[in-house]
């Protein structure tokens, strides 16, 4: 089979290559030649092309994501900024933690098994790569309707996936979201966000350094995997053999990851390595040129030493492939029989494909032909940086106001309480966290359907994290600027709720297409809100991830910004759960209620979305995490008040903790009545359980912190007693439980 | 009684780990004659009578919707004798 | 006294496992699958886990690793053994327990707290139990569905060594609903359920599951 | 290259969530065609050249001791044509 070398690149200067099937514009192929003073070779192209792709590149979102670098506040807990695989922040007692969110979309509607289960394992190496032990994920998710047959479909098979996968990889599910809503039909988002640790110096980089020293790829052989383009390529140019069937979705081995994960912290342990990546999307094309690009020299590559599960790869699909669970490390010559035998111990397969040198060049022979000879910063960081058109939607203009019939007797409020606690998106979820193990590993100190995952570090000091993960999509919807600092403000609440003191954020924004003027702008205001709140918090963003084109035709998925932030508990043992033990307790509200139904699931389960989001009192939430830490010996239990409102949030505490309560809501005193008081979903409040004894100590500290404290009930009996509506928890129970079941089986 | 059998494996380019972990262990085990192994599953089908070709027609649009996944799996219905 | 730990490639709760231990007062002993050495411990647990993936038959390729082999020797010399959850499926497919555990009723993964009873407290494992105590430990796995021919439901009942039983629902489709069972002479013990996650408040739903390790510290000091 | 396949399936007497499952789900889906339903496992194994009374002997072996549980299960070894 012929190959297009360099010198043939050289020779036949006017042969077009199918660069627009590959996703290139023709302004882009010309910047290509440009770079290289000639037409790229196909693997040339195969490697711009992907790298210069959108998901690569992020060539729509660049312009806005500075704001990241150019808001960011001062922080001493950043040890690892945006750029690296993910993340680091230092937790203190010399402790460094890492994590981050990936979308898998698109493979998620088109098998969702598998296509959430290689999202997955493919965030879990990220985190691997900084050199930490991933110690636990979280998986917010949207589907369309729930009672829509494509959701049957798709939600089963993603949660079997995220399952299937995280189970067989040791790592408890602390938390994570399911919301339904129509725009998601044919766009499911599934966002997994995996956290690990590790000690400060035990953090690694992406970074090929060293004259000499030896490229090595180790996990799964290489396959066919996710080269749709490269396969055109293969066969449209001088190669006459065509290739065999490629697969149209790829299938992951949690064994061998798992394998890969025990191995590689082996490895780690020892100082074996330089510098690692994992190979993820653009595969052994990302690997090279960003491990050469961030390092001091350039780098030499024989990619016949791949080794390959299917032998009729050509050159440019094996740059290409996708295959999964795969590393690249880059190792000093004398610590290779070491690193070695580690990779024997574990049955990994390691095979040294190249080493770097004193150049400036990333080259790449395939059996001694040169196919590749590249400046690797112009494939891994000179990629095209689009500044997109902008436009307000026009939607904005023609909101309306939520109009809701008022909830006051005793019979209107049972019912209304009883039909928002069997509605999809606030119902139990356990019918989806009983697939995933919790308990593995066994630091998991909060899980779901607590108000956020809170796993142990230390055994012996008892230091802690806390991580919780929010969007409300309806308010990003109404006002995209706010709607993502209320998302932000959420989290905190949570991590806060349970004892956690906010540290850093992590995001993952899904979008619909960069190329809507409408779209776009909404992003732009998205990340400039996120940006902006991040300052005004001095919360650092540690990364992120941008998911763009969800969208059937012209539709667009709502924008969900799901914002993760991570938290530190001094000592585990003093978190606070939603559950309360025992009755007579009161039940205090922080936070005051207002009248604004807009985006709230009250108004959605009215068919109406509303005209303004709420506007985020950051100064309030502020002074209400400060109470909530300095107050949370006081606390016998605690829940954050957001989807569904205190109607929610009181059902879900009584049926967590199996004992009733008795609240008194006086219309008079809430703007918009007992319907606001319990359905609507002001940001900023909290409702929390203490002893009759605490009360008073627990006001003066809401009056300190300038909090609103309002007395809502008593714990006890076994009913939840809302005004004179009496809703017996086994009747509340079978409402709240019974919908998922119902729907999936 | 008959019995209709449908087998259903992963295409060729689709990876096995399954198969693979069979085909790493059997080695180990003492046993050298596999090249390689790749792992299926197969259903055994009891019908009322004689499978019709209706009934076969049905076999396979139940295998080709429900008991084979064909994004990545191919199926064969057979008639047991 | 030492408590052996065996992690098989894809072993998940073997760390679990060795915490347990600690807390009973023993000494965990960390043993690979690849070596056929016990390294004189005085008992093995076998965690739980997904070993090999739970490729084949869950358990199935790990039965036949090389500690397997000195384990079964030692066992039938009346050496204690745990297996919990995966552990259990090997101790199956090495044939050191009858029966095998096969896909939950339901086909779902299933991680919750679970109420057992306690039927048999005079193996190993569980002296430091009272006959027809109650416990609630976690549980968490596919292929928890205890399966067997009818012969060897009425040998494990008539000479009692079913040593746990699900209380309620039955929630994986077991015979009998079983959780866990014993060899004839009382030191093979496999159970479904993870004691190891049920030591402390903090981080399991009770402490109920340490008396399982407490009980062979004292079966073998006795 | 010849090909080896080994099936297994639960022995009659073992209940087969995964086949009652499928048995359970094919009526819902339309289909009427199944009295009962049971699942088990194909595999395909590649071996050079072409198999040998030997070669059959020792893939016995490996199915008796290691592809199937004969506890629960039981298997056939055959040659594809
Ligand atoms: N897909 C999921 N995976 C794991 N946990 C989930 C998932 N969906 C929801 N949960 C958990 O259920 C609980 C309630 O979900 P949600 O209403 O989104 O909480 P919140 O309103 O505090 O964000 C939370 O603990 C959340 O982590
Ligand atoms: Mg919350």
């Amino acid at each position: 089979m012929a190959l297009d070398t360099v010198t043939n690149a050289a020779a036949t200067p006017d042969f077009e290559l199918p660069f627009e099937q590959l996703g290139l514009k023709a302004d882009e192929y010309e910047k290509i030649k440009g770079i290289l003073g000639r037409r790229p070779t196909g693997s040339e192209l195969a490697m711009y092309s992907v790298m210069w792709s959108e998901h690569c590149s992020y060539k729509s979102s660049k312009v806005h994501l500075k704001q990241f670098g150019e808001k960011a506040p001062k922080s001493d807990a950043l040890l690892v900024g945006i750029g690296e695989n993910a993340g680091v922040v230092d937790i203190g007692q010399g402790y460094a933690v890492t994590f981050k969110a990936e979308s898998h979309n698109h493979p998620s509607f088109v098998e969702p098994y598998q296509g959430a289960a290689t999202g997955v394992g493919g965030i879990v190496r990220d985190i691997l790569t900084m050199g930490a032990r991933p110690i636990a994920v979280m998986d917010p998710l949207r589907f369309g309707k729930a009672d829509a047959p494509d959701t049957r479909r798709v939600l089963p098979g993603v949660v079997a996936g995220i399952g299937g996968y995280g189970n067989c990889l040791g790592l408890p599910n602390i938390g994570g979201e399911i919301v339904f809503d129509e725009t998601y039909a044919g766009n499911p988002l599934v966002n997994a966000l995996c956290v690990g640790v590790m000690r400060h110096e035990d953090i690694k980089l992406a970074q090929a350094h060293g004259a000499g020293n030896l490229v090595v790829l180790f996990g799964a052989k290489t396959g066919g995997d996710g080269i749709g383009g490269a396969s055109i390529l293969a066969s449209e140019t001088f190669n006459t053999s065509k290739p065999t069937k490629r697969p149209a979705v790829q299938v992951g081995d949690p064994f061998a990851e798992k394998v890969l994960i025990e191995c590689s912290l082996e490895i780690f342990a020892e100082d074996l390595v330089v510098g690692i990546q994992d190979l993820g999307a653009a595969g052994i094309s990302c690997a090279t040129s960003e491990l050469a690009s961030a390092g001091t020299g350039g780098m030499n590559v024989q990619l016949e030493k791949v080794p390959l599960r299917d032998p009729s790869l050509s050159p440019e699909e094996i740059l290409m492939s996708e295959s999964q669970e795969r590393m690249c490390a880059i190792i000093e010559p004398s610590k290779l029989a070491r690193f070695m035998a580690i990779c024997r111990k574990w049955d990994v397969t390691a095979t040294v494909i190249g080493e770097v040198t004193s150049g400036d060049r990333l080259n790449i022979t395939f059996n001694g032909e040169l196919i590749v000879d590249v400046p690797p910063r112009t494939v891994a960081h000179d990629g095209p940086v689009l500044t997109r058109p902008m436009a307000r939607p026009d939607y904005l203009d023609s909101l309306k106001p939520v109009v809701l019939d008022v909830v006051e007797t005793p019979d209107a409020i049972k019912a209304a309480v009883l039909k928002l606690m069997a509605s999809p998106n606030i119902a139990d979820k356990s019918w989806v966290t009983k697939q995933y193990d919790k308990y593995v590993q066994g630091n998991s100190i909060l899980a779901q359907p607590e108000d956020s995952g809170m796993i142990r570090i230390d055994e012996q000091t008892h230091l802690g994290v806390a991580i919780s993960t929010d969007a409300n999509a309806r308010w990003s919807y109404l006002d995209p600027y706010n709607g993502v600092k209320l998302a932000l403000l959420e989290s905190c609440r949570n991590i806060a709720t349970s004892g956690a003191k906010p540290l850093a954020i992590t995001n993952c924004l899904n979008f619909g297409s960069p190329e809507d003027p409408g779209v776009m702008w909404t992003f732009a205001e998205t990340v400039r809100g996120l940006a902006d709140i991040c300052l005004e918090m001095g919360l650092p963003v540690t990364g992120g991830n941008v998911s763009f084109y969800n969208q059937t035709g012209k539709v667009a998925i709502l924008p969900t910004p799901v914002v993760g932030v991570l938290g530190v508990i001094e000592d585990v043992r003093t978190r606070t759960s939603m559950a309360f033990a025992v009755p007579g307790l009161e039940l205090i509200q922080l936070g005051n209620t207002d009248d604004n139904f807009s985006g709230s699931e009250w108004a959605h389960l009215h068919g109406q979305m509303g005209d303004r989001a709420p506007t985020p009192d950051i100064d309030q939430e502020t002074r209400l995490v400060k109470l909530l830490l300095e107050g949370q010996s006081l606390f016998a239990a605690a829940h954050d008040i957001s989807n569904g409102g205190f109607a929610a949030t009181i059902s879900e505490m009584v049926l967590k903790s199996n004992i009733g309560a008795t609240i008194d809501l006086p219309a008079q005193y809430i703007p918009g009545g007992v319907t606001a008081g319990l359905f609507a979903e002001t940001p900023g409040r909290v409702v929390v359980a203490v002893k009759p004894s605490d009360v008073v100590a627990l006001n003066v500290l809401a009056e300190k912190h300038g909090v609103p404290f309002h007395k809502v009930g008593v714990t006890g009996g076994d009913a939840l007693v809302i005004n004179d509506a009496t809703i017996p928890l086994t009747e509340l129970r079978t409402a709240f439980t019974e919908t998922f079941p119902k729907l999936f089986g | 009684m008959g019995k209709i059998i449908v087998e259903v494996m992963l295409k060729p380019e689709i990876l096995d780990p399954q198969g693979q972990a069979v085909g790493n262990a059997l080695p180990r085990l003492g046993f050298t004659f596999a090249q390689s192994v790749r792992q299926g599953k197969r259903f055994e089908i009891e019908v009322v009578g004689e499978p019709t070709p209706a009934m076969l027609a049905d076999v396979e649009k139940a295998a080709e919707e429900f008991l084979a996944n064909t994004v990545i799996e191919t199926f064969v219905v057979k008639v047991e004798k | 006294m030492r408590v052996g730990v065996v992690t098989f490639p894809g072993t998940l709760d073997d760390r679990d496992a060795a915490r347990a231990v600690e807390y009973a007062g023993a000494e965990p002993v960390s043993l690979w699958h690849g070596s056929d050495d016990l390294k004189h411990v005085d008992a093995v647990v076998l965690p739980g886990g997904f070993s090999y993936g739970d490729y084949l038959r869950c358990g199935a390729i790990s039965a036949k690793a090389p500690i397997m082999k000195s384990i079964i020797i030692a066992a039938e010399h009346g050496f204690p053994v745990l297996g919990i959850c995966n552990g259990f499926q090997v101790l199956a497919e090495a044939h050191l327990l009858p029966g095998a555990l096969t896909r939950n009723a339901d086909m779902h993964f299933l991680c919750t707290d679970q109420t057992l009873k306690i039927e048999n407290n005079s193996t190993m494992w569980t002296t430091g139990f009272t006959a027809g105590q109650e416990i609630v430990i976690p549980m968490k796995n596919a292929e928890g569905n205890f399966n067997c021919d009818d012969a060897t439901l009425n040998e494990l009942e008539s000479e009692g060594r079913v040593i746990a039983r699900y209380v309620g629902v039955n929630p994986n489709g077991s015979r009998a609903g079983i959780a866990g069972i014993t060899n004839k002479r009382g030191n093979v013990v496999g159970l479904m359920p993870h004691p190891e996650h049920a030591i402390d408040l903090l981080t399991g739903p009770s402490k109920d599951g340490l008396t399982f390790f407490t009980s062979v510290l004292n079966a073998m000091v006795k």
